[in-house]
Protein backbone atom coordinates (compact mmCIF):
# COMPACT_ATOMS: atom_id res chain seq x y z
CA UNK A 1 0.00 0.00 0.00
CA UNK A 2 1.53 3.53 -0.74
CA UNK A 3 0.41 5.85 1.98
CA UNK A 4 3.18 8.03 1.54
CA UNK A 5 2.62 10.76 -1.59
CA UNK A 6 4.32 14.02 -2.60
CA UNK A 7 0.97 15.31 -3.89
CA UNK A 8 -1.30 17.31 -2.61
CA UNK A 9 -3.52 15.48 -0.60
CA UNK A 10 -7.62 15.23 -1.58
CA UNK A 11 -10.15 14.22 1.34
CA UNK A 12 -12.59 13.65 -1.30
CA UNK A 13 -10.73 10.44 -3.11
CA UNK A 14 -10.14 9.02 0.34
CA UNK A 15 -14.02 9.73 1.26
CA UNK A 16 -14.47 7.81 -1.88
CA UNK A 17 -12.19 4.92 -1.15
CA UNK A 18 -13.80 4.35 2.59
CA UNK A 19 -17.16 4.80 1.29
CA UNK A 20 -19.67 1.57 1.53
CA UNK A 21 -23.50 1.05 1.55
CA UNK A 22 -23.19 -0.15 5.40
CA UNK A 23 -21.57 2.52 6.47
CA UNK A 24 -23.63 5.53 7.87
CA UNK A 25 -20.57 7.61 10.08
CA UNK A 26 -17.29 9.02 8.30
CA UNK A 27 -14.95 10.71 10.40
CA UNK A 28 -12.03 12.30 8.92
CA UNK A 29 -9.02 14.63 10.08
CA UNK A 30 -6.73 16.83 8.08
CA UNK A 31 -3.71 18.03 9.99
CA UNK A 32 -2.37 21.20 7.89
CA UNK A 33 1.07 22.88 8.64
CA UNK A 34 0.16 25.96 10.72
CA UNK A 35 1.15 29.99 10.26
CA UNK A 36 -0.03 31.26 13.56
CA UNK A 37 1.85 34.06 15.61
CA UNK A 38 3.74 31.99 17.24
CA UNK A 39 4.98 29.97 14.45
CA UNK A 40 7.44 32.71 13.47
CA UNK A 41 6.35 33.16 9.46
CA UNK A 42 6.51 29.26 8.59
CA UNK A 43 5.89 29.69 4.69
CA UNK A 44 6.67 25.67 4.30
CA UNK A 45 7.35 22.60 5.94
CA UNK A 46 9.71 20.26 4.50
CA UNK A 47 8.60 16.34 5.47
CA UNK A 48 11.12 13.49 5.19
CA UNK A 49 10.78 9.94 5.92
CA UNK A 50 12.31 6.59 6.48
CA UNK A 51 9.76 5.86 3.76
CA UNK A 52 9.79 2.11 3.89
CA UNK A 53 9.21 1.65 7.79
CA UNK A 54 6.42 4.62 7.23
CA UNK A 55 5.04 2.51 4.97
CA UNK A 56 5.47 -0.63 7.68
CA UNK A 57 4.55 1.50 10.16
CA UNK A 58 1.29 2.69 8.74
CA UNK A 59 0.53 -0.57 7.45
CA UNK A 60 0.48 -1.87 10.78
CA UNK A 61 -1.33 1.25 12.25
CA UNK A 62 -4.23 0.37 9.75
CA UNK A 63 -4.17 -3.22 10.64
CA UNK A 64 -4.60 -2.74 14.49
CA UNK A 65 -7.50 -0.11 13.80
CA UNK A 66 -9.05 -2.87 11.58
CA UNK A 67 -8.80 -5.29 15.00
CA UNK A 68 -10.51 -3.05 17.03
CA UNK A 69 -13.08 -1.52 14.88
CA UNK A 70 -13.72 -4.50 12.79
CA UNK A 71 -15.92 -3.16 10.45
CA UNK A 72 -14.23 0.08 9.68
CA UNK A 73 -13.09 1.47 6.21
CA UNK A 74 -9.84 3.75 6.40
CA UNK A 75 -7.71 5.21 4.25
CA UNK A 76 -4.59 7.27 5.33
CA UNK A 77 -2.20 9.62 2.76
CA UNK A 78 0.80 11.30 4.85
CA UNK A 79 2.66 14.34 2.41
CA UNK A 80 6.39 14.31 1.75
CA UNK A 81 8.57 16.86 0.44
CA UNK A 82 7.61 20.34 0.52
CA UNK A 83 4.15 21.36 2.05
CA UNK A 84 3.18 24.96 1.79
CA UNK A 85 1.34 26.62 4.85
CA UNK A 86 -2.38 25.52 5.39
CA UNK A 87 -1.88 22.76 3.40
CA UNK A 88 -2.88 19.22 4.32
CA UNK A 89 0.08 16.92 5.68
CA UNK A 90 -1.90 14.07 6.16
CA UNK A 91 -5.46 13.11 5.38
CA UNK A 92 -7.42 10.96 7.43
CA UNK A 93 -10.71 8.97 6.52
CA UNK A 94 -12.45 6.28 8.49
CA UNK A 95 -16.16 4.99 7.83
CA UNK A 96 -18.12 2.74 10.13
CA UNK A 97 -21.82 1.42 10.35
CA UNK A 98 -21.91 3.71 13.47
CA UNK A 99 -20.72 7.32 13.97
CA UNK A 100 -18.82 6.45 17.45
CA UNK A 101 -16.65 4.18 16.32
CA UNK A 102 -15.73 5.89 13.35
CA UNK A 103 -14.64 8.89 15.73
CA UNK A 104 -12.77 7.03 17.84
CA UNK A 105 -11.28 4.82 15.18
CA UNK A 106 -10.10 8.11 13.62
CA UNK A 107 -8.55 9.55 16.54
CA UNK A 108 -6.39 6.27 16.86
CA UNK A 109 -5.05 6.67 13.71
CA UNK A 110 -3.91 9.98 14.03
CA UNK A 111 -2.06 9.22 17.77
CA UNK A 112 -0.65 6.70 16.63
CA UNK A 113 1.00 8.20 14.09
CA UNK A 114 1.81 11.09 15.90
CA UNK A 115 3.82 8.48 18.16
CA UNK A 116 5.19 6.17 15.57
CA UNK A 117 6.09 7.30 12.72
CA UNK A 118 9.71 7.88 11.13
CA UNK A 119 8.20 11.36 9.90
CA UNK A 120 10.62 14.66 10.22
CA UNK A 121 10.06 18.09 9.44
CA UNK A 122 11.68 21.12 8.67
CA UNK A 123 10.11 24.42 9.22
CA UNK A 124 11.27 27.24 6.45
CA UNK A 125 10.60 30.63 7.95
CA UNK A 126 10.42 33.64 5.73
CA UNK A 127 14.00 34.67 6.80
CA UNK A 128 15.17 32.07 5.25
CA UNK A 129 15.88 30.49 8.58
CA UNK A 130 15.12 26.58 8.99
CA UNK A 131 14.37 24.40 11.60
CA UNK A 132 14.07 20.72 12.79
CA UNK A 133 10.84 20.04 14.38
CA UNK A 134 10.80 18.46 17.73
CA UNK A 135 7.12 18.26 18.92
CA UNK A 136 8.87 17.40 22.89
CA UNK A 137 10.26 20.97 22.68
CA UNK A 138 13.33 20.98 21.60
CA UNK A 139 13.85 23.14 18.19
CA UNK A 140 17.68 22.98 16.51
CA UNK A 141 18.47 25.41 14.44
CA UNK A 142 19.86 24.35 11.09
CA UNK A 143 21.16 27.44 9.77
CA UNK A 144 20.25 29.82 7.13
CA UNK A 145 19.70 27.45 3.55
CA UNK B 1 24.49 -1.95 7.93
CA UNK B 2 23.43 1.21 9.63
CA UNK B 3 21.03 4.42 8.74
CA UNK B 4 20.81 8.03 9.80
CA UNK B 5 17.27 10.49 9.04
CA UNK B 6 16.90 13.99 9.28
CA UNK B 7 19.08 15.88 12.00
CA UNK B 8 20.77 12.58 12.72
CA UNK B 9 22.06 12.34 8.99
CA UNK B 10 23.16 16.23 9.20
CA UNK B 11 24.90 15.05 12.34
CA UNK B 12 26.73 12.09 11.04
CA UNK B 13 27.16 13.47 7.63
CA UNK B 14 26.02 10.72 6.44
CA UNK B 15 22.93 9.33 5.49
CA UNK B 16 24.17 5.25 6.01
CA UNK B 17 26.97 2.97 6.46
CA UNK B 18 28.11 -0.28 7.23
CA UNK B 19 29.40 -1.74 10.66
CA UNK B 20 30.62 -5.11 11.72
CA UNK B 21 30.21 -5.71 15.49
CA UNK B 22 30.67 -8.76 17.40
CA UNK B 23 27.69 -11.00 17.83
CA UNK B 24 26.35 -11.10 20.56
CA UNK B 25 25.46 -7.38 20.47
CA UNK B 26 22.31 -4.94 21.51
CA UNK B 27 21.40 -1.74 19.84
CA UNK B 28 23.23 0.36 22.36
CA UNK B 29 26.67 -1.99 21.66
CA UNK B 30 25.98 -0.86 17.87
CA UNK B 31 25.77 2.92 19.19
CA UNK B 32 29.09 3.20 21.05
CA UNK B 33 30.54 1.85 18.06
CA UNK B 34 28.81 4.04 15.46
CA UNK B 35 30.01 7.25 17.69
CA UNK B 36 33.52 5.73 17.77
CA UNK B 37 33.69 5.32 13.93
CA UNK B 38 32.27 8.20 12.33
CA UNK B 39 33.73 11.43 13.57
CA UNK B 40 29.96 13.48 13.64
CA UNK B 41 28.54 11.03 15.05
CA UNK B 42 30.08 11.93 18.40
CA UNK B 43 27.27 14.18 18.55
CA UNK B 44 24.33 11.68 18.65
CA UNK B 45 22.52 11.49 21.60
CA UNK B 46 23.64 8.40 23.80
CA UNK B 47 20.09 6.95 23.55
CA UNK B 48 18.51 7.89 20.57
CA UNK B 49 15.16 6.45 19.09
CA UNK B 50 16.06 3.08 16.67
CA UNK B 51 14.48 1.17 14.78
CA UNK B 52 15.15 -2.50 13.58
CA UNK B 53 14.12 -3.71 10.20
CA UNK B 54 11.33 -1.50 9.86
CA UNK B 55 10.47 -1.38 13.78
CA UNK B 56 10.77 0.93 16.43
CA UNK B 57 13.39 -1.40 18.77
CA UNK B 58 14.36 -0.48 22.58
CA UNK B 59 18.25 -0.21 23.00
CA UNK B 60 18.52 -3.78 24.66
CA UNK B 61 17.34 -5.42 21.16
CA UNK B 62 19.62 -8.34 20.13
CA UNK B 63 21.09 -7.39 16.37
CA UNK B 64 21.48 -10.42 14.21
CA UNK B 65 23.53 -10.17 10.64
CA UNK B 66 22.00 -8.07 8.22
CA UNK B 67 20.35 -6.25 10.32
CA UNK B 68 19.17 -2.49 9.12
CA UNK B 69 19.65 -0.37 12.15
CA UNK B 70 18.16 3.08 11.61
CA UNK B 71 18.88 6.10 14.36
CA UNK B 72 15.55 8.48 14.66
CA UNK B 73 15.39 11.70 15.50
CA UNK B 74 12.75 12.83 17.39
CA UNK B 75 9.33 11.80 15.50
CA UNK B 76 7.64 14.69 13.76
CA UNK B 77 4.94 13.11 11.63
CA UNK B 78 1.22 13.72 11.12
CA UNK C 1 -26.99 31.47 8.14
CA UNK C 2 -28.02 28.57 5.66
CA UNK C 3 -27.36 26.06 7.52
CA UNK C 4 -30.14 23.61 4.95
CA UNK C 5 -29.79 22.50 2.12
CA UNK C 6 -31.30 21.13 -0.26
CA UNK C 7 -28.25 20.18 -3.14
CA UNK C 8 -25.52 17.35 -2.20
CA UNK C 9 -22.80 18.62 0.05
CA UNK C 10 -19.41 19.08 -0.65
CA UNK C 11 -17.24 18.39 2.08
CA UNK C 12 -13.99 20.11 0.04
CA UNK C 13 -16.13 23.57 0.52
CA UNK C 14 -16.62 23.07 4.11
CA UNK C 15 -13.03 22.52 4.51
CA UNK C 16 -12.28 25.84 2.60
CA UNK C 17 -14.91 27.89 5.26
CA UNK C 18 -13.04 26.46 8.07
CA UNK C 19 -9.49 26.68 6.96
CA UNK C 20 -7.07 29.51 8.56
CA UNK C 21 -3.64 30.07 9.03
CA UNK C 22 -3.77 29.33 13.01
CA UNK C 23 -5.64 25.86 12.98
CA UNK C 24 -3.20 22.69 12.21
CA UNK C 25 -6.03 20.39 13.35
CA UNK C 26 -9.44 19.75 11.15
CA UNK C 27 -11.80 17.05 12.16
CA UNK C 28 -15.02 16.37 9.69
CA UNK C 29 -17.49 14.18 10.20
CA UNK C 30 -20.38 13.30 7.25
CA UNK C 31 -23.21 10.84 7.79
CA UNK C 32 -24.61 9.03 4.75
CA UNK C 33 -27.70 7.56 4.33
CA UNK C 34 -26.95 3.51 4.91
CA UNK C 35 -28.02 0.39 2.97
CA UNK C 36 -26.75 -2.32 4.83
CA UNK C 37 -28.68 -6.05 4.61
CA UNK C 38 -30.20 -4.94 7.83
CA UNK C 39 -31.54 -1.69 6.67
CA UNK C 40 -33.87 -3.97 3.78
CA UNK C 41 -32.98 -2.07 0.42
CA UNK C 42 -33.01 1.25 1.11
CA UNK C 43 -32.89 3.19 -2.03
CA UNK C 44 -33.55 7.07 -0.87
CA UNK C 45 -34.73 9.04 2.44
CA UNK C 46 -36.95 11.65 2.34
CA UNK C 47 -35.70 14.34 4.52
CA UNK C 48 -38.17 17.59 6.04
CA UNK C 49 -37.39 19.69 8.76
CA UNK C 50 -38.87 22.71 10.70
CA UNK C 51 -36.91 25.27 8.62
CA UNK C 52 -36.76 28.31 10.70
CA UNK C 53 -36.28 26.02 14.04
CA UNK C 54 -33.77 24.05 12.50
CA UNK C 55 -31.78 26.78 11.40
CA UNK C 56 -32.00 28.40 14.89
CA UNK C 57 -31.38 25.46 16.84
CA UNK C 58 -27.78 24.74 14.44
CA UNK C 59 -27.44 28.83 15.15
CA UNK C 60 -27.03 27.96 18.91
CA UNK C 61 -25.44 24.84 18.30
CA UNK C 62 -22.66 26.62 16.56
CA UNK C 63 -22.46 29.01 19.07
CA UNK C 64 -22.25 26.74 22.31
CA UNK C 65 -19.55 24.93 20.67
CA UNK C 66 -17.61 28.14 19.85
CA UNK C 67 -17.99 29.02 23.86
CA UNK C 68 -16.77 25.40 24.73
CA UNK C 69 -13.75 25.75 22.24
CA UNK C 70 -13.17 29.31 21.77
CA UNK C 71 -10.35 29.16 18.99
CA UNK C 72 -12.80 26.80 16.91
CA UNK C 73 -14.07 27.39 13.47
CA UNK C 74 -17.33 25.83 12.55
CA UNK C 75 -19.00 24.85 9.42
CA UNK C 76 -22.71 22.40 9.02
CA UNK C 77 -24.90 21.82 6.49
CA UNK C 78 -27.85 19.34 6.57
CA UNK C 79 -29.26 18.56 3.35
CA UNK C 80 -32.48 18.15 2.88
CA UNK C 81 -35.53 16.52 0.34
CA UNK C 82 -34.60 13.61 -1.51
CA UNK C 83 -30.35 11.82 -0.41
CA UNK C 84 -30.12 8.68 -2.41
CA UNK C 85 -28.47 5.54 -0.92
CA UNK C 86 -24.67 6.57 -0.08
CA UNK C 87 -25.10 10.35 -0.22
CA UNK C 88 -24.46 12.54 2.69
CA UNK C 89 -27.15 14.02 5.09
CA UNK C 90 -24.99 16.32 7.24
CA UNK C 91 -21.14 17.88 7.08
CA UNK C 92 -19.47 19.22 9.62
CA UNK C 93 -16.12 20.72 9.51
CA UNK C 94 -13.96 21.91 12.59
CA UNK C 95 -10.98 23.33 12.78
CA UNK C 96 -8.72 23.94 15.92
CA UNK C 97 -5.06 24.69 16.69
CA UNK C 98 -4.76 21.59 18.17
CA UNK C 99 -6.09 18.50 16.88
CA UNK C 100 -8.16 17.00 20.34
CA UNK C 101 -10.25 20.13 20.05
CA UNK C 102 -11.15 19.77 16.65
CA UNK C 103 -12.19 16.02 17.66
CA UNK C 104 -14.24 16.87 20.47
CA UNK C 105 -16.17 19.98 19.05
CA UNK C 106 -16.57 18.16 16.22
CA UNK C 107 -18.52 14.78 18.01
CA UNK C 108 -20.49 17.53 20.38
CA UNK C 109 -21.83 18.97 17.01
CA UNK C 110 -22.65 16.07 15.65
CA UNK C 111 -24.24 14.45 19.16
CA UNK C 112 -26.14 18.00 19.46
CA UNK C 113 -27.85 18.06 16.00
CA UNK C 114 -29.13 14.08 16.44
CA UNK C 115 -30.39 15.20 19.79
CA UNK C 116 -31.90 18.53 18.85
CA UNK C 117 -32.51 19.29 15.45
CA UNK C 118 -36.00 19.16 14.20
CA UNK C 119 -35.36 17.14 10.96
CA UNK C 120 -37.56 14.00 10.05
CA UNK C 121 -36.87 11.14 7.39
CA UNK C 122 -38.94 8.43 5.97
CA UNK C 123 -37.21 5.86 3.99
CA UNK C 124 -38.21 5.03 0.58
CA UNK C 125 -37.50 1.18 -0.31
CA UNK C 126 -37.01 -0.26 -3.88
CA UNK C 127 -40.24 -2.07 -3.48
CA UNK C 128 -42.13 0.99 -2.78
CA UNK C 129 -42.90 1.50 0.56
CA UNK C 130 -41.65 4.15 3.00
CA UNK C 131 -41.22 4.18 6.68
CA UNK C 132 -41.11 7.61 8.91
CA UNK C 133 -37.87 6.83 11.40
CA UNK C 134 -38.17 6.81 14.61
CA UNK C 135 -34.74 6.74 15.77
CA UNK C 136 -35.51 5.60 19.18
CA UNK C 137 -36.55 2.02 17.41
CA UNK C 138 -40.94 2.45 16.43
CA UNK C 139 -40.96 2.97 12.61
CA UNK C 140 -44.38 3.28 11.66
CA UNK C 141 -45.39 2.39 7.90
CA UNK C 142 -46.97 4.86 6.05
CA UNK C 143 -47.65 2.75 3.02
CA UNK C 144 -47.29 2.32 -0.75
CA UNK C 145 -46.12 5.48 -2.35
CA UNK D 1 -51.20 29.27 15.98
CA UNK D 2 -50.09 25.43 15.76
CA UNK D 3 -47.82 23.42 13.20
CA UNK D 4 -47.46 19.57 12.65
CA UNK D 5 -44.20 17.96 11.24
CA UNK D 6 -43.84 14.76 9.05
CA UNK D 7 -45.72 12.02 10.43
CA UNK D 8 -47.97 13.94 13.05
CA UNK D 9 -48.73 16.40 10.00
CA UNK D 10 -50.30 13.41 8.27
CA UNK D 11 -52.02 12.21 11.44
CA UNK D 12 -53.45 15.19 12.43
CA UNK D 13 -54.05 15.86 8.32
CA UNK D 14 -52.64 19.31 8.69
CA UNK D 15 -49.29 21.06 8.56
CA UNK D 16 -50.77 24.09 10.83
CA UNK D 17 -54.19 25.35 12.35
CA UNK D 18 -55.11 28.19 14.69
CA UNK D 19 -56.15 27.77 18.19
CA UNK D 20 -57.55 29.89 20.69
CA UNK D 21 -57.21 28.72 24.54
CA UNK D 22 -57.73 30.82 28.01
CA UNK D 23 -54.85 32.19 29.57
CA UNK D 24 -52.69 31.21 31.57
CA UNK D 25 -52.25 27.71 29.77
CA UNK D 26 -49.26 25.31 29.20
CA UNK D 27 -48.38 23.53 26.26
CA UNK D 28 -50.51 20.79 27.70
CA UNK D 29 -53.58 22.50 27.77
CA UNK D 30 -53.49 23.51 24.20
CA UNK D 31 -52.41 19.34 23.82
CA UNK D 32 -55.75 18.41 24.78
CA UNK D 33 -57.80 20.86 22.66
CA UNK D 34 -55.90 20.11 20.08
CA UNK D 35 -57.06 16.68 20.40
CA UNK D 36 -60.40 17.66 21.28
CA UNK D 37 -60.45 20.01 17.87
CA UNK D 38 -59.30 18.03 15.02
CA UNK D 39 -60.50 14.83 14.20
CA UNK D 40 -57.24 13.36 13.42
CA UNK D 41 -55.32 15.09 16.11
CA UNK D 42 -56.65 13.02 18.58
CA UNK D 43 -54.12 9.56 17.14
CA UNK D 44 -51.40 12.05 18.46
CA UNK D 45 -49.14 11.47 21.56
CA UNK D 46 -50.69 13.14 24.97
CA UNK D 47 -46.99 13.70 25.60
CA UNK D 48 -45.30 14.54 22.22
CA UNK D 49 -41.83 16.72 21.72
CA UNK D 50 -42.86 20.26 21.53
CA UNK D 51 -41.32 23.41 20.67
CA UNK D 52 -42.76 27.41 21.40
CA UNK D 53 -40.76 30.15 19.17
CA UNK D 54 -38.88 27.96 17.78
CA UNK D 55 -36.92 25.84 20.96
CA UNK D 56 -37.74 23.16 22.28
CA UNK D 57 -40.04 23.31 25.42
CA UNK D 58 -41.48 21.00 28.22
CA UNK D 59 -44.82 20.62 28.37
CA UNK D 60 -45.66 22.74 31.09
CA UNK D 61 -43.97 25.67 29.59
CA UNK D 62 -46.42 28.31 29.82
CA UNK D 63 -48.08 29.67 26.24
CA UNK D 64 -48.49 33.34 25.82
CA UNK D 65 -50.71 35.52 23.01
CA UNK D 66 -49.39 34.86 19.22
CA UNK D 67 -46.97 32.01 20.27
CA UNK D 68 -45.99 29.34 17.57
CA UNK D 69 -46.20 25.99 19.02
CA UNK D 70 -44.90 22.81 16.75
CA UNK D 71 -45.67 19.46 17.96
CA UNK D 72 -42.35 16.98 17.08
CA UNK D 73 -41.99 13.77 16.05
CA UNK D 74 -39.28 12.07 17.38
CA UNK D 75 -36.17 13.56 15.83
CA UNK D 76 -34.01 11.86 12.84
CA UNK D 77 -31.82 14.42 11.74
CA UNK D 78 -28.12 13.85 11.48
Amino acid sequence: MNYLTTAPLALEALLAEVSAPHCGGTCAFLGTVRDGPEDGGVTAIEYSAYDAMAEAELDRIVAETRRQWVDARIAVRHRLGLVAAEEASIAIAVATPHRADAFAACRYVIEEVKKRLPVWKKELRADGTATWVDPSGHPSMVGPQ
Amino acid sequence: RVRFFARYAELAGRSEGTLTVPLPATVSDVMKQIRATWPGASALPAQPLAALNLRHVRLDARISDGDELALLPPLAGG
